[in-house]
């Protein structure tokens, strides 16, 4: 399969979308003059891309939980239990859908509709179709995300467009390699193209629709560079197909200065490689997602990781942040206590919102070091894609120029291997092919025998396990036992 | 060091790949020729790379809590195709909810499996079992 | 009543200590020498001062809950339900036995029998009597402190240390001034003289006694120079007295900076200012009591001013921290929440405890301006007691040198007024008689300006007001509705 | 302004300041002769300091749930001792535990209290309907 990172043609989009809306009957029919005219309908107040440069220009962080059940009344719900302390609301996508398996969907909203309560682990979209989907956007109050894992989301797009959704997650990189097994890079980025080609034809009409590519991967010690490569790359791709709102996430890594040095990393280098190629007229803001690791089974101990993923969210300056919920360890929350996890990060970003205001030393190199790790990786991504970041994505994964540590796909090379440092910092432990200065592989690894000193064991692969388990056990670093 | 193959992947629809990862650097720094199928992986697929590697044992994990369904007949599988004495380990998340972990073990070594691992494990036990069962 | 900080005759208070003991038919027979052999025979790891010390030169923070019921079967039954989850017990007195109302203290001991649980706010230790209350020691595999707000607290001293608590909270001020009406000043000063003479006098057997003056007063918004000014002065008086291992408190006010720059400043000027006493062979240790103010009602917002303070608690470096609860909005805690309270601080603690490796700019500022502050108060202190630290404590409040905001004491000027900057660090909004230096007083008057400005209303009281309600409704700093 | 006096205090054995302090600034600002008795106040000092002074209005506050116990019987006592016209206002966490807020305001107005006031009330109420009270 061929790709490039070139604007799609309108009419190539119009002819591939025929066999894109006949996956599933909810799709036929669907049309993306009406779609704009619901949008258009929409107030201020319910579109996601106003919400959130607002919230940049105001300095403000937003608030959005993960939500998503079998059944429209039911998750109308839900979203209203949730409305008042969100800023932002979900639907997340359940997980037959994000495999295309429509069927087996339907199956599950029958069964649930048999049970009285849901069976399945999000929101079946494209199954309730256009219509039903109306339903909650004009149940609820503020915006309303799609938020999902599915490396071919074609269908959902267009019908999640249509019906007034006007955020959508995900990327042809970020919703393939944490998500999928043998879906081919070059298939996953090619389908994200048509959906952000779908969203560059929405912006043309007029509706700004956001989209945010999914920055946490595979949420198991994954070095900022990492994820801001992946971010940058997915920002680049949307960005030449007409996206104009883009948001860029980023998952709590643990050390505080590092984060915040990750987050405001992000923005500087989105906006530099953003505006190198060319591109000026965009809207930019971020997310942090707390702790996307191991939580605590104990809901008090889980509390202390939500409520320390807000303080990052807050003095990093992001413009949203993604909580979850004391029954993390357990899986998927009640709804009382998602509304918990909210209610404990806005207390915990209003309280600390007011003292943003102080400058640490340590965050200059902490942000020193990711900008050289991102350009040395995105030089490296251009040169193997000959100027073509599609391209270079797909041979950078080849060759493991890019390589996110932990993840499930076959076309992630995984011989990178982080693990954190004396201070809870996550360092690169394993170069494998990532294309870092020696300089600041040395700035690692030194990092790195620092920590082994202190431990008194040599830098070793059992710290990398002991690091995974640690927050669960209530810890940042995997100290020896 | 023991230089025998072994099969290590994540059964059904599972997608969690860290333990899996994990497993797969730590059997194989301990001398193993681990044939790593990943996640998601049919039972069928575990046969089917056991009789292409002539592999002595096949490591189970599933995190989904699923694993109850996924691992069922799984025994009785392996024997059907011609690995009648297959060392078969299972480990993770094996059932839905909280469940006593002694019943856990016998549920599973019911099934046919000759080693049950919930996530509190140490490694090194998971080896030196794996050790004893190989005789290597 | 005539004071002054000089050492007790041990002559003097062996003839006071029988009026003393009489007080109650428990205090007959209390011998200071059964009292040293029993303390003798308990193991270092239930000695508080060396488990201090040992977590001083370590820099740990030890958690410490607040407990106590009527009945020493129940009281036992509690601690040994946190003694997992904390690193210091205590044993928390009932407000009768804070009067010296023992026979009312005993009518609810007699009532809580027959209730089957506890009546009473706390553990009537003097009632209960020494061999009651070594049961709980013995019962118990770490060390226990006595926590009260007792004015006249020298029989339950008495019983403690017989007992083996090695232990005891307050001081002739901070037991005072925040917790009674109508207690003259010299008087409460004059009987902790003598409690702290009787540590004197176990110490000179061997037996350390850790003694920590109440740090947090009001709770309500005292700006760190007045607590630390108390602190400081009830060190010295205890120090002459012979005391050898001192804990000053603090307690958090909201703003992570001020809060450092509070906790650092008050182990040195306390060095400093022991040091210029002429005493040097003391142990130090230091407290942090996480938010003593009104928390929010909805426990999962109280976990996150919980998860604030230990936040604090560690990036300051405290040798311990007292822990609050989910339910502390509405009163006395069950055991199950008081043990949530430590399972969160004790996860946060442990996940930025590797992380303190980091040096902030504006830190420098507010540590001189507490310098300074503390400096102008000791001066005036000493001048008003013409050298003498005892009397010039007395005099200081009666000019209104020392001031604490929204305390009951008759005896406290009560004219100083603190609000909230705009980063909500606590600042002197009306001075009274506080004799602040002119620049620190307009690094003041600017700091409300500035917040005043943001708020588009003048520096007022409603301010304050709205301040005091602010993180009980969700935020730091209170700004107008 | 308003001149009348008015005295200020919390009752019972309840040491809480805060409120107590609030008070007395705000209705001194609005201009008040407040007498302030402060915390642990019994009903008679409130009611010797308002014979003494000539207040018109006693304000009563309870922060530690025992409010109910402590303000029973005062509106009769005050008639007993000659104070028949005084105005009495009630404020604070006026019972143990969560109870509907409409009937704790039922509750204390048969007690004999002219006006009862819940902790989020706004002060700016409290004071117009004090002035309206006492007709200035």
């Amino acid at each position: 399969m061929e790709i490039q990172n070139k604007k799609i043609e309108k009419q190539e989009y119009l002819n591939a979308r025929e066999e894109i809306l006949a996956a599933w009957p909810t799709g036929q029919g669907v049309s993306i003059e009406e779609g704009v005219k619901y949008q258009q309908s929409l107030p201020e107040s319910k579109r996601f891309a106003s919400v959130l440069n607002q919230a940049v220009k105001e300095k403000k962080v937003l608030i959005q939980p993960r939500a998503g059940v079998a059944l429209v009344d039911e998750h109308i719900e839900l979203l209203k239990f949730l409305e008042e302390e969100s800023d932002l609301l979900p639907t997340t996508i359940d997980a037959y859908t994000r495999l295309n398996r429509y069927d087996e969907a339907q199956k599950g909203i029958d069964k649930s509709r048999a049970a009285g309560h849901s069976l399945l682990n999000g929101f079946p979209a494209v199954n309730h179709g256009i219509e039903s989907c109306r339903r909650i956007i004009e149940s609820i109050s503020k915006p309303v995300e799609i938020r999902h894992g599915t490396p071919d989301a074609r269908l959902l797009a267009e019908i999640s467009y249509a019906a007034g959704f006007n955020s959508f997650e995900g990327g042809g990189i970020s919703y393939n390699i944490p998500y999928a097994k043998n879906v081919l890079l070059e298939k996953s980025i090619r389908d994200w193209q048509f959906i952000d080609r779908l969203t560059g034809i929405y912006q043309e009409e007029g509706i700004t629709i956001n989209r945010e590519p999914f920055g946490p991967l595979s949420g198991t010690l994954v070095p900022p560079f990492v994820s801001h490569s992946i971010a940058i790359i997915e920002g680049l791709l949307a960005l030449e197909q007409g996206v104009k709102s883009i948001t860029l996430g980023y998952g709590q890594a643990g050390n505080m200065i590092q984060d915040i040095a990750a987050m405001q990393s992000l923005t500087e280098l989105a906006h530099k490689y953003f505006g190198e190629a060319g591109f000026k007229d965009y809207e930019l803001s971020t997310v942090l997602h707390q702790w996307m690791g191991g939580f605590p089974e104990d809901e008090a101990r889980a509390f202390s990781v939500i409520a320390w993923g807000s303080v990052v969210a807050n003095f990093a300056g992001a413009t949203k942040v993604i909580v979850k919920t004391p029954h993390e360890a357990s899986g998927i929350p009640t709804k009382e206590a998602n509304l918990q996890g909210l209610k404990a990060t806005r207390q915990m970003i209003q309280m600390t919102h007011d003292q943003c205001y102080f400058n640490i030393a340590e965050l200059a190199l902490e942000k020193e070091m990711i900008h050289r790790e991102v350009d040395a990786i995105m030089a490296a991504v251009f040169e193997a894609g000959k100027g073509d970041i599609a391209v270079g994505a797909v041979k950078a994964f080849e060759a493991g120029i890019i390589d996110v540590p932990f993840a499930p796909a076959a076309c992630n090379y995984g011989k990178m291997l982080p693990v954190r440092d004396n201070t809870g910092a996550v360092r690169v432990f394993e170069t494998g092919n990532t294309p870092l200065p020696a300089d600041v592989m040395n700035y690692h690894k030194e990092k790195i025998r620092e920590r082994a000193a202190v431990e008194e064991r040599d830098p070793c692969f059992q710290m990398v396990i002991d690091d995974i388990y640690a927050i669960s056990k209530g810890r940042l670093v995997g100290r020896p036992r | 060091m023991c230089k025998k193959t072994i099969v290590l992947g994540v059964i059904g629809s599972d997608c969690h790949a860290v333990g899996n990862k994990i497993l797969d650097k730590f059997y194989s720094d301990a001398g193993f020729n681990v044939i790593n199928l990943g996640v998601m992986v049919s039972q069928d697929e575990f046969i089917d790379s056991a009789i292409e590697t002539g592999a002595e044992a096949i490591l189970v994990s599933s995190l989904y809590g699923h694993g109850e369904i996924d691992c069922m007949g799984f025994r009785e599988r392996c024997t059907e195709r011609g690995l009648e004495d297959i060392v078969l380990h299972v480990g993770g998340n094996l059932v839905v909810g909280k469940m006593d972990k002694a019943h856990i073990v016998e549920k599973f070594k019911d099934m046919g499996y000759d080693r049950v691992y919930t996530p509190d494990v140490d490694l090194q036990i998971c080896l030196e079992e794996l050790r004893a069962d190989l005789k290597c």
